[in-house]
């Protein structure tokens, strides 16, 4: 089983979310972060002094998935990235040993 | 004196609106919000102050209106005498006494010009504006989270247009006021507070704008049906609801403007328990419908109850403003969800609390008024009233004056053509001048930033990054 | 005139204990405290303008406070004549004058019928509601984050009837009134501004409140300890704090009814100066503990010495006035932890600020009072004293007048043992009708979504899957 | 009693300033921040109870300024008759009046003793006390996030010392008031509600104390170039600027002390038109900078109109009103720029709001004054005056009266000088009684646990963990 | 070494970790997230509009441990499971490849 | 290619993501969490009553990773770590199978 890490900027996350309940993700995990890019910045004025940014606000989301599922998933992120700035959004793929469903204690792979 | 205490009170409100649609608004763009709903008071007073105040009131002095009411400010007030109209009165003397059959603009104290500088006139300038600032808040609070901050700006300068010309026909001694004594239809259109001239008005113009600048992105899914946007700030909503309901008091009991008229403690508590009744009013609909009782709506129910009781609380016994208020909260839970089903987008239901409400809130006064006030009000004494009921007060529909009803309606219709039209031009010609509505990724991403350059809840480690230097 | 305008500044507390409340409790509560004080406003309300004010203000005129104080409204007060009590007087001619002995019940005035509609009723009637929703939203701090809507709303209804009965008994000229008459207790029950009659009365409800819903889960551990349930706002009840205190100048000064009264000046310096030293007080309090400033507790500081104040304002000088002050800080502090560890959870002290320094407030009248005020209050005039002082003005321990402390502590007494009474029965009662307290897992979650339907600080893309549709 | 209800309105002031504060500071600092602005208000007043007012307005009697323009509040006033000075004054007996030509301190009414306690003194002692907490308040903005609870403590008790003597100075009779008298410097130092008095002085104070504290951890890099730390609470800033705005309704036209002076209106009007002047002349500036419009300069423009209107408000016209608070508004931004950029971390803009604008404030009465009002203030009749003007009305420089601009520059020069150089020696002085900052990884942890014990929004599970006591 | 990783109703944290501490963990991370999964769902109504929310607040704990612990602390996780509602929880168990104490430097396994 | 976690004291994130960057690292994210570690506490005093808090804010960073990278990076954490108290941070450092760049759909390594 494999987790899929990925953060997106907030305002994407329900089309992603949609997206991935379509392909039959069992369950997505979403958490408020702040990412830091190379070469991504937004521009602030604060009471007369400019600034650049870099940690900007992302959402970053992570589904547990088997592995067959993993590249299906991993390929329907690619297309519908949307927007039309540069999206230099990055997925990360982390191997998850085991999953266990807590209220019936199934160990392993059937817990999804 | 007593008319700038209140006017103190009214000015305040503008931190409840604020409060309200800000938390009403979602985080991302509470910086834009507040600070439109905080430049709106200085852009608005701006205009009234150039054109504005001259436009609405310059003739007042000639109105119909002027004897009888506004005697408490002195006889400074006679210098509002220079306006433009249809029917120009002569006097015996056959020199144009400046007063017209159908007052339409008043043509004095622009910049407040020396000329006016007296110390009636600066009070009644000081009220008239908050109150001009009251309606130029509503629209921001139906067009927010979309609305282009440079149409914004000249927004604000330009809202105290519509205002004032309708202000004039009201309030200013105009045609509407002189209906009573040219057409016979009661004592003409009677607005004590504001329900038409401040809430329809800003209601009106709020439902314009809503058209004009379309709803949220993601407010209606494909099939149409609304999506709820909740705000992100519920107590700061309360608390604004709770500052509108505490600057209310300033809003009708100011509006006689002299605080030797004993009949203020009537209209505090008409005031009082039109709030309370809207609010449970509000309640009662929610609970009719199933639906929980949703903090939001019971604050609008609050709101409804207030607009409704604007225009009629000097003229209508206490049971008739708990009554006026229970229908307004109704109305504005039906309103609210009628307003989302046909697509319209307000997101803090400023089009149906004022101008739904403000609009009933005019008509009740044609229903509810008993008559024990406003004797000789827009100079209309008829005898066949006085012989009939010793004095000739605004009487509504239950006590005999079918014709006052007639002159608020035709009130309503007057101020939703108008209004409408106004607004709806304006909107459309400012949106070439400067585009009415933020780039599309602008509005996903919150208008904080790109518009006012500071996101509102900052508060996170903002860093220049060594690294882009070096790399 | 002036009565209105304190009565909006006492309208706006509302506000202040909305912030203070919902700042102390948790966010997933927020929007249900919020709500539960915004609601209160209008409940209280309906239920005083049914039948609140004929119980309390009906024989207002009979009783013994009626021909000096209230003379600066007008004669319309002498509608309110009837009422129902014990021991009926009957005047030289034999007939029952409405006046009482012992007056009880007051009962004209429901609905605020025509009978009673003038202008000086109103102003009493705005007055005193405002002061009624001040009791009514106390107990709601005390019982935040597990009080179920419902429950809440009959609640709302019912406050109306404990407060005016006692407040009859007071100030509607009932028997505590009239126990300086009677019994020679000095000048009766004296309450200036309502520190027994409001805030000991609402901290009891409180009190009784807090018994029966018992306390929040996870407040006290295994071995009864109780554990820090912080807040989530205290910028909240700072401004809240303001708020009360800007409020509470309505609240105080405005109980002279008139504006021509130069004793307000007292009044006012005192209300502040009482202020300034509770919070310091409890500064003080907090340093001899050995704990740090936590600016909650300073806030009850502020509060309780304002609430102190409110009874002695009028009849103290300055430096008493600050001594009230100073006692009422440490006394807090004290009330607060003893309340804690007794088991009663109180989220904002409601308990320990309104009921035990209103308490403390009503008996400093009886230890402080100097005279120079309140010349024959309660309609008590005695020739000794007159003899001796040159007036009969309200005296306390410290200036000779032993039998005012006594009618105080009587105060104290009755107003606790009947105001638990009623409300420990109420609470039971209401509790079959419809559950006091929310299930266990609602509690856990959080009330905002349950009861009132929406979150505090929603905010977060809310979204209805499309999958689910499909799977 | 117009005095009164105009002080509760100044003393709302101090939440204004409390939620500015709080939401321009960093969340992990909000309790503290919020906390210090609490306690200024008790501790402040405590200081001005004790021997604030009698050194400020003890000799307020003999003083130029007392016959005229406080004659309103009865003769009780003649009682505040003891002071020191220089040049002690003999009547024709010889016998010394008490009235000195120089006067410097008041010596009567320590702890407001019975010997004063009169109806009059007792509301200028409210009124001065409500603005001198203003002044309080102002330094607290400039040193937030790094100062150490304990010192502000006592910064808090010897607050009330320098604003009380120059108030003498300026208000209280004192030799800055008599230049006029003395050395035919027009009116002497006019001052009409504290621009110089509250506002300078605040902002001064600032100065110092941002000077001896020295700028927060990270604000400046290496290189020395500002940071940008925004606040955490935009909306709350915006909510404080106009309580503030409502509260300065208190301010300015409550200088009158008398309700009954028809001059109110034009004070009600120029502070409005200076406030929103104010606001658009800081939005001017920053789109001449090409910067976008950030809110909490937009705020900072408002308050530096408000400041700037405060002195001059009632000797303007209308138009000059307007004119005062756009010069501040823009002058705010820029002065904004260079305390930051000359290494002064000041959090709200503390002293580029009050210091700077306060200054402008008083300069401005010595440019704009038009002479209709203040015939006779502070006890100058010149005749030349009256013959060219039919009265003797403080006049600026551009109405034909030089020497009165002279006035206010010296008036400026000095309250910078003795401001400053009080400020800067207690400061140090305290930092030896008990460290002015806090150590160095409280400041980066935040202030709010370990100064004031709460943090500012907690609400997360504090739990008391079981393991430690098996671990 | 394993990561264990389980999201939870917010109000059960204090419970777990109490748990968690008395079966001598080192440490956990509790993050504030949403979470979807299939079938969760919560009702609410707003401005009179009715609308189920699917991303639920979770806590997500995130505990490092070594292998051997892992078994147990997973069996104790589930059986206190308490809570009316069907409980839909789950584990997923991540292997950690090294943990360095950062003030003493000690590398892989002596760090916890 | 590695995932390293560490979570550290908030205000000490300026400087450890100076740091990283100028190590070359892409991209950080951070997210504030809530942190037990035995024998950490803070203590805090509300309305008279004194208590322990045990779950202490902290900030999360994670840094997806070359392998190669991961050694320099651990020892840049190790050694910069100042603030007088006793520090005991760690770093866990998790496997990631590969990342994927969105846009261009690069898999693996390439994608950092
Ligand atoms: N070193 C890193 N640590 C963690 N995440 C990273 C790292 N480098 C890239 N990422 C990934 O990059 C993506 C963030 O890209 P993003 O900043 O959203 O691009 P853009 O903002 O241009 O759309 C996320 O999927 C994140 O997991
Ligand atoms: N695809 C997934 N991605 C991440 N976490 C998942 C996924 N599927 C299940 N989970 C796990 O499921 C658990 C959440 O279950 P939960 O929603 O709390 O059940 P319930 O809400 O009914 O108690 C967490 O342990 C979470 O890590
Ligand atoms: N069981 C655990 N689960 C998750 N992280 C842990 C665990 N044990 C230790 N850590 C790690 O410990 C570090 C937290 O240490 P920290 O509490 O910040 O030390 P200090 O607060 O003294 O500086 C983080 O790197 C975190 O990832």
């Amino acid at each position: 089983m494999k987790k899929i890490e990925l953060s997106i900027r907030p305002y994407r996350v329900e089309a992603v979310i949609a997206e991935l309940c379509r392909e039959g993700v069992p369950g997505v995990t979403a958490t408020e972060v702040r990412e830091l890019r190379r070469g991504v910045s937004e521009h602030i004025a604060y009471r007369g002094v400019e600034q650049e940014i870099d940690l900007l606000p992302r959402m970053k989301l992570e589904i547990v998935l088997h592995d067959d599922l993993v590249e299906r998933i991993v390929a329907r992120l690619l297309d519908p990235a949307p927007g039309a700035r540069a999206n230099r959004d990055e997925i990360s793929i982390l191997p998850v040993v085991a999953a266990v469903r807590i209220r019936t204690g199934e160990i392993d792979e059937a817990a999804l | 004196m007593w008319a700038l205490v209140a006017g103190f009170l009214v000015m305040f409100m503008q931190a409840g609106f604020m409060l309200v649609e800000t938390g009403l608004c979602r985080a991302k763009n509470a910086s834009h919000t507040s600070a439109m709903n905080f430049l709106i008071y200085p852009l608005g007073c701006l205009g009234f102050w150039i054109y504005g105040f001259a436009l609405g009131w310059g003739n007042w002095w000639n109105g119909p209106v002027a004897p009888g009411w506004y005697a408490s400010l002195g006889p400074g007030l006679a210098v509002l005498n220079h306006g433009w109209g249809l029917g120009a009165v002569t006097d015996a003397t056959g020199a144009a006494t400046g007063a017209f059959k159908y007052g339409i603009l008043g043509l004095k104290g622009f910049f407040l010009s020396p000329s006016v500088s007296d110390v009636g006139v600066m009070t009644i300038f000081f009220f008239m504006m908050v109150f001009m600032d009251t309606t130029a808040t509503i629209p921001t609070g139906a067009m927010a989270e979309r609305w282009a901050w440079r149409n914004f700006v000249i927004y604000g300068l330009w809202i105290a247009l519509p205002y004032c010309i309708y202000a004039n026909w009201v309030w200013g001694g105009g045609w509407l006021a002189q209906a009573g004594v040219n057409w016979g239809l009661g004592h003409g259109a009677v607005d004590f507070a504001g329900s038409g001239v401040v809430h329809a008005m800003g209601g009106i113009i709020a439902l314009a704008g809503a058209l004009v600048v379309g709803p949220r992105i993601g407010k209606y899914d494909k099939q149409g049906k609304p999506q709820a946007i909740p705000g992100h700030n519920i107590p700061l909503v309360v608390l604004g609801t709770f500052i509108l309901a505490f600057g209310w008091f300033g809003f009708n009991p100011g509006s006689t403007l002299a605080g030797t008229d004993l009949r203020i403690s009537f209209v505090v508590v008409n005031t009082m328990l039109a709030s309370i009744t809207g609010a449970i009013g509000a309640m009662v609909a929610l609970e009719i419908k199933g639906l929980k009782h949703d903090p939001s709506m019971l604050c609008n129910g609050m709101l409804a109850g207030l607009v409704a009781i604007t225009a009629p609380c000097a003229f209508v016994s206490p049971w008739a403003g708990a009554t006026i208020g229970a229908v307004a909260g109704i109305l504005v839970v039906y309103a609210v969800l009628f307003i989302e089903r046909s697509g319209i987008d307000d997101c803090v239901g400023a089009i149906s609390v004022h101008g739904v409400c403000g609009l009933w809130g005019v008509l009740s006064v044609g229903i509810f008024a008993n008559g024990d006030y406003g004797a000789g009000w827009n100079g209309v004494v008829r005898d066949e009233m006085v012989k009939a009921y010793g004095s000739d007060g605004v009487r509504g529909l239950l006590y005999g004056d079918f014709s006052q009803f007639l002159a608020q309606s035709l009130d309503c219709i007057v101020v939703f053509v108008f209004g409408f039209a106004m607004a709806y031009a304006w909107f459309k010609l400012s949106n070439r001048i400067t585009p009415i509505r933020v780039p599309h990724d602008v509005e996903l991403e919150g208008l904080d930033i790109p518009e006012v350059g500071a996101p509102g809840y900052p508060d996170f480690t903002i860093r220049v990054v060594g690294s882009r230097r070096e790399a």
